[in-house]
Parts: C-alpha cells; structure tokens; sequence
C-alpha cells in the first residue's frame, strides 16, 4: 500500500464512521420525534376531551 | 459529632464484623497466594529475572485482590438495609467514606504484610534489607488504590453487574497509581534507592491526597446515587 | 416538633408515586396513614426519612427545609423499619449501642441497659441479631427510637411480624412517644389498631391525599372515605 | 413553542450546512493544496484529520466535566443530557483518534501499534469514558445513574493530567521520544499551506463536532420529553 494508499484508507474511516453515527443519529432523532409529536397530539385531544 | 469520631465508629464496627467473620480477609490472602504459584507456573521465571519481575507481579496480585475486597466492601450494608439505617442517621457522609476506606486499606494491607515475605521464600529472593522501603511504596500505592476503589465501588452499588463493572471503571483510573507503584519498586529493588523515581513517588502522593480530598468532598453524592 | 409538607410530589420513571401533598403537622400529632397497596404510602415515609429526594415540593422540620445533607435535621427523623436496620452479625447490644453513638444521645451503658429492659430482651443482649425472629427484632428497633428519641417517628407496617405482646409493647412505647411532643406517623393496613392509636387520619388514594381529618367520635366522614377508598380491607368499627 | 423548534432545526441545519462546507474546503486544503511534509512524505497528511479530532475529543471530556458537575450542583437536566451526548460523541472521537494514529504508525513506523505515549494515553482515555456509558447503562434509576455517571465525571477528568504525566514519564524513562515529537516548536519551519489546511481542518472538525452535539442532545431531550408526558399519563 503506497502512501496515498494510507491516506485514503485513514481519511474514508473517518468520515466514512462520522456519517454513519450520523445517519444513525437521525434515524433515531426521527423515530423519538414521531413519538413525541404522537404523544403530544394525543394528550391535545385528552385535554380537548376535558374541556 | 466531629468527622473522625464518626470515622472511627464506623470503622470499628466495620473491624467487629471482620473479625467475627474473617470473609473479606481470608478470600482476599488465599487469592493473593494463589495468585503468586499462579504466576511462578505461567513464567517459570529463572533466578535472575525474579527480581526484574517481582515488582508488577506483586502488584498486580494486590490489584486483583483489593478488587476482590472492594466488592464485598459494602456487603454488611447490602444486608437488611443497613445503608438506609446509616443514611438516615446525622453521619457525615464524607466519614462513611473515610471509614470504608480505611478499612480495606487495613484488609490489603494485612494481606499484603503475609504475602510479601512469602514471594521473597518462594521465588528465593535474597534482598530483605529493601523490604522496608518496598512496604512504603506499597502503602502509597495500595492508599490510592482504596480512596478511588471506595469511590468506585459506591458508585456501582446500585448498578447491574457490579462486580463486574467496578473493575472496568476502576482500572483505566489507576493507571497513575499502577505504574508509579510499579517504577518505584523497580528502581528501589535494582538501586536500592528511589533515585529518578522520587518523581514517581512524589505522582504517587499527589494522586493519593487529590483523591482522598475528592472523595471527602463528594460523597455526599456518591452515596446517594 | 412540627412537621410542614408543602406540594410534595415524587415520580419513578414513567410513574407519579406521590403527587401534590401538603400536610401540616403540628407537636404530639399521631397519624394513621392508610391506603390501599400502591397509593404511594412507603413512598411518603420514605421521603419524609430523606431516604429519597422529591421531584418536586418541599419538607419543613420545625421551619428548617429538610435536605441531603443536614444532619440537625436526620438527627430529629427515626424511621421504624419492623425487621431491618440491624447489623447481622453484631449482638443486640452492639447494635444499639452503635446507633447510639451515632446519634450520641443516651448511649450509656444503664440507658441501653433499660431499653432492652423494656422490651423484655435484657436476657438476650449479647446474642446475635441473626439469630433472631423477626418478631425480636422488631423488637430490638422499638428499643433502639426508644434510646434515639426521635421528634419525628415513621412506622412502615410494623405490626406483621410482632406477637400479642409485642404489639401492646410497640403501642404502649408509641403513645408515650407521641405524649413528648413528638410526631408519629404509622403506615398500616390494620385500621381498627391504628385508628384507635392516631388523633389523625390520612388516606393515599394513587399517589394523592384523598383525606385529611382530626380523629373524632363518630367519625362519618372518614367511614365515607374508608368505604369510597379501601373497601375491601378489613372492618375498622371493633 | 413550535416556532422556537422550528427556528432550532433551522439553526441546526445552517450549522450542519456550514459543517459540510468547512468539511470540503478543509480536505481540499489538505490533500491537495498542502505539500508533501519533507521527512514523511504524503503520509503526513493524515495530521490534519488526527490533530482536530483528538482536539475534538479532548473538548468532549471537557463538555462532560462542566456538565457534570453542573449536573450535581444544580440537578437540572439539561446539564446531565449535555453531559451524557458530550460522552458519547467524545468515545466516537477517541476511538477515530485511535484508528488515524494507527494507520499513520504503519507506514511511519512499520506497526499498526506501538506504546507511543501518545497512542497509550488515548487508548486510556477511550477505556475511561466507555466505562462511563456502561456505568450510565448499567443502573435502571435514571437519577441515580445520572448522578453516578456524573461523578466519574468529574472524578476521569481530574484524573487526565495524572495519567498524562505517569503514561509519558513512563515512555521518557524507556525510550528516547517518538518520532511524533519534533525537536523544534511545530510552528517553526512549517509551510505556512500546512497551517492553513491545518486551522481549516479544526474549524471543520469543530462545526461539525457542534453540529453532531446538538443532534444528539436534542435526541436525549426530546427522550427526556417522552418520559415527562409518559409520567403525566400515568397519573
């Protein structure tokens, strides 16, 4: 492996492991803002039943 | 109720309940030895390289020993709910700390004044005028080792897995406090004399008085974590 | 001693254990705090011992908010726990003795003497808690508030273990605690008894006081609220 | 209460946008801009991926300290979510850190590892702070972990310069000093093009370390929000 053989290889880990953590963190970021805003609308018609 | 009052009552009731067992003190000194003829078969080490050897060796025995009493360290208090009891009472939380401290301090230590002389005899060493000066080391040493090990193995009291947890946070922690250990060892068994490892010694210290200074300081939370 | 609990609230998890309690307490008040399982009663008391941190609200003793960390005010809270909060492996006599000194009020030999002399274990002071019935046991931790005299003693339940006689010692030991001035509060699912003992009912209905009320003969509103919140526990009116 | 949420997101995606240009204009700066380093060649170039991220690590564990101890004194929740993201984002960078150095240390010293000082400490600091998400994990209480996680906190971080000064001392007294360590000030006889790739790198590494920051505690916060809603239900 030549020199920019290393440098790629060092420079795609990296930014290759950032942009999955990153895909990874918004697919959770999407699913807990789906349960929030599930469980937001549902206390909004509880409350609506109240009143 | 000043804290070394405190500190000494709980300490002494701790030293009661040892003494009516032994649970602590005898698991602790069997595993020690046998961590020792562990070692002599796993090495086989020649004469000569014994000495080169013995300081990690010793050390990581006493490690995984203390492990094996930070453990059960707060065992009596797990029983009945005995921490509620001492929880409610007006105790300085900083003493429970102090005491609990001490206490394995006074366990390792014990175990640590039989199995010394025994690698000497076993692995035929000849230097017991160093001894001394090792026991020293070893007492500074073991002193970090069971301010940061009482912080520790509080923090996992509630936790899933503790004994298994506890060596994992505690030992990246230690890593001043086993390699100092380990160098002023080293350089009192091959010189005699601290020499350039006075440094060492003096990182020893320092990391023995931070933490026990931390640990009075913030247990308070620790405990009630 | 008096007692203020001002918006006390407490949530585990996903779940208010303890919502929104206020209670003012005045010296020598004797409460029964009733409730089914679940309505938050070990919660409270818990509390109350600062065992546990609130979410929410706040605990006055004698005017002073209770925190983590004052240890006037622990000095002043005893929490009864029937069978637990003894050492083991310590004789009865060590066991008092340490808690004593811990608390550095009557731990003289002749106080501890007396309080063992009180719950008839005098014999057996020099015998390991562990070797002990829970009924002993209870017993030993009735002597122990005996010698800690605490202004406020909480009870979780500590009539299962006891026999006859030591339930006459128990509630002979808690009036004349409460006649000091002092405060008890009991959780108990035996009503009669512990109405019979309190000057004051307090029902948890999930997590909230549902009723509050100075003991009087008779007493309507409380079979009301007895009736609505515990109906199937047992006959109160023996 | 919508709208500060909606102006948050938007925030958000200018600082990712930015994070994204920083990005590019910092890899074109060095792989191409940047010259060869004299003694290694163009294997230096890695420098510029592994100098930031170990800065970006470092200023984790110190986002972990004052959140912390933030956390313990006050008990508000924000401190401790900070906190815990900063945790994770600092074993990611850690980690990274690692891999870099060793792909570096084939060619520079012909093994993927060596116990340069160096590598060592940030192996050690990588051991703490994944010990500190296991101890996070492994106690159900979420308050009593948040307090638990807290100390060790602040108790690893007070423990750095330590163990900084015992790994060094340790290499010092064995061996002479890595070829990392040049004699001379690295500012002294450095292409002013390696500074600059250099500085741009950390700018990006920075906006995108702050970008990924606030993703991730928005994810606990908004995790926190369920909680919050789940426990007024069940009231």
């Amino acid at each position: 492996m030549g020199a920019w053989g290393f440098v790629s290889l060092a420079y795609g880990i990296v930014y290759g492991a950032i942009v999955v953590y990153w895909l990874f963190l918004k697919r959770r970021f999407r699913q807990v803002e789906t349960e929030l805003n599930r469980l937001r609308a549902s206390e909004a018609t509880r409350s609506d039943d109240k009143s | 109720m000043d804290l070394l009052t405190q500190t000494y009552l709980l300490l002494r009731k701790d030293l009661l309940l040892e003494l009516r067992r032994r649970d602590s003190l005898l698991t602790m000194f069997f595993f020690g030895t046998l961590l020792l003829f562990v070692f002599h078969f796993s090495f086989d080490l020649p004469p000569d390289k014994v000495a080169e050897m013995a300081p990690a060796l010793l050390w990581l025995a006493f490690l995984f020993t203390g492990t094996l009493g930070l453990a059960q360290l707060f065992q009596a208090e797990r029983e009945n709910h005995c921490l509620d009891a001492l929880l409610l009472s007006p105790l300085d939380r900083g003493a429970l700390f102090l005491a609990k401290t001490i206490f394995n301090l006074i366990l390792m230590l014990l175990v640590e004044l039989v199995v010394i002389p025994l690698f000497w005899i076993l692995f035929n060493l000849s230097a017991w005028n160093l001894l001394p000066q090792l026991f020293l080391v070893i007492l500074l040493g073991t002193i970090g080792f069971c301010v940061l090990g009482t912080i520790m193995s509080a923090l996992t009291l509630r936790a899933r897995a503790r004994e298994l947890l506890l060596p994992l946070v505690l030992f990246p922690l230690m890593i001043p406090v086993i390699l100092a250990t380990i160098r002023c060892m080293e350089s009192v068994l091959r010189n005699g004399e601290f020499g350039e490892a006075l440094s060492w010694l003096k990182l020893l210290v320092g990391f023995d008085v931070i933490f026990i200074t931390v640990g009075i300081l913030i247990f308070d939370w620790v405990i009630e974590s | 001693m008096r007692l203020t609990i001002n918006k006390l609230a407490k949530a585990y998890g996903f779940l208010w254990a303890l919502r929104d309690v206020n209670l003012d307490l005045p010296p020598s008040a004797f409460v029964a705090l009733l409730g089914p399982n679940g309505a938050g009663k070990t919660t409270l008391l818990k509390l109350l011992a600062g065992l546990i941190a609130p979410t929410a609200g706040s605990i006055q003793v004698d005017g002073t908010t209770m925190t983590a960390n004052n240890a006037a005010v622990r000095r002043q809270i005893g929490f009864l726990a029937p069978a637990d909060h003894l050492y083991e492996n310590l004789t009865v006599w060590e066991n008092l003795r340490f808690f004593a000194s811990l608390y550095e009020r009557n731990d003289r030999a002749v106080d501890i003497e007396s309080a063992l002399e009180a719950v008839g274990l005098a014999q057996r002071r020099d015998e390991f808690v562990a070797n002990l019935s829970s009924g002993l046991k209870c017993r030993v931790s009735i002597a122990k508030w005996q010698l800690l005299q605490p202004g406020l003693l909480l009870l979780d339940e500590p009539y299962g273990v006891l026999d006859g006689n030591g339930v006459d010692l128990l509630e002979g030991f808690l009036r004349s605690h409460c006649q000091q001035g002092h405060i008890v509060i009991m959780a108990s699912h035996h009503v009669s008894r512990a109405l019979k003992l309190c000057n004051r009912a307090v029902i948890l209905h999930r997590g909230k006081l549902s009723f509050d009320e100075t003991k009087r003969q008779p007493w309507p509103s409380f079979a009301q609220a007895f009736d609505e919140f515990l109906p199937h526990g047992e006959s109160w009116t023996s | 209460m919508t709208q500060s949420i909606e102006t948050a997101k938007k925030r958000k995606g200018i600082l990712g946008g930015l994070a994204l240009v920083a990005v590019a204009i910092g890899l074109y700066w060095s792989l191409a801009i940047a010259p060869p380093d004299a003694y290694q060649g163009e294997v230096q170039r890695i420098m510029y991926l592994h100098l930031p991220s170990i800065l970006t690590a470092y200023l984790s564990y110190f986002l972990v300290f004052v959140g912390s101890g933030m956390y313990l004194w006050k008990r508000e929740k924000r401190d401790d979510l900070l906190a815990h993201a900063a945790a994770e984002l600092g074993v990611l960078f850690t980690a990274l850190t690692i891999i870099e150095g060793s792909i570096w240390g084939k060619p520079t010293w012909g093994v993927w590892w060596t116990w340069d000082a160096r590598l060592t400490l940030t192996a050690i600091l990588l051991l703490i702070y994944a010990g500190y998400l296991m101890l996070r994990s492994l106690i159900d209480d979420e308050n009593r972990a948040a307090s638990a996680a807290a100390i060790l906190g602040i108790i690893g971080f007070l423990d750095i310069p330590l163990i900084h000064m015992s790994v060094y001392w340790w290499r010092t007294l064995h061996q002479p000093p890595s070829i990392l360590r040049p004699d001379k000030a690295p500012w002294e006889n450095v292409h002013p093009a390696m500074l600059t790739a250099l500085t741009i790198s950390f700018v990006a590494f920075l906006l995108l370390y702050f970008y990924l920051l606030s993703l991730r505690y928005r994810v606990g916060e908004m995790r926190h929000e369920i909680k919050a809603l789940r426990v007024e239900r069940g009231a």
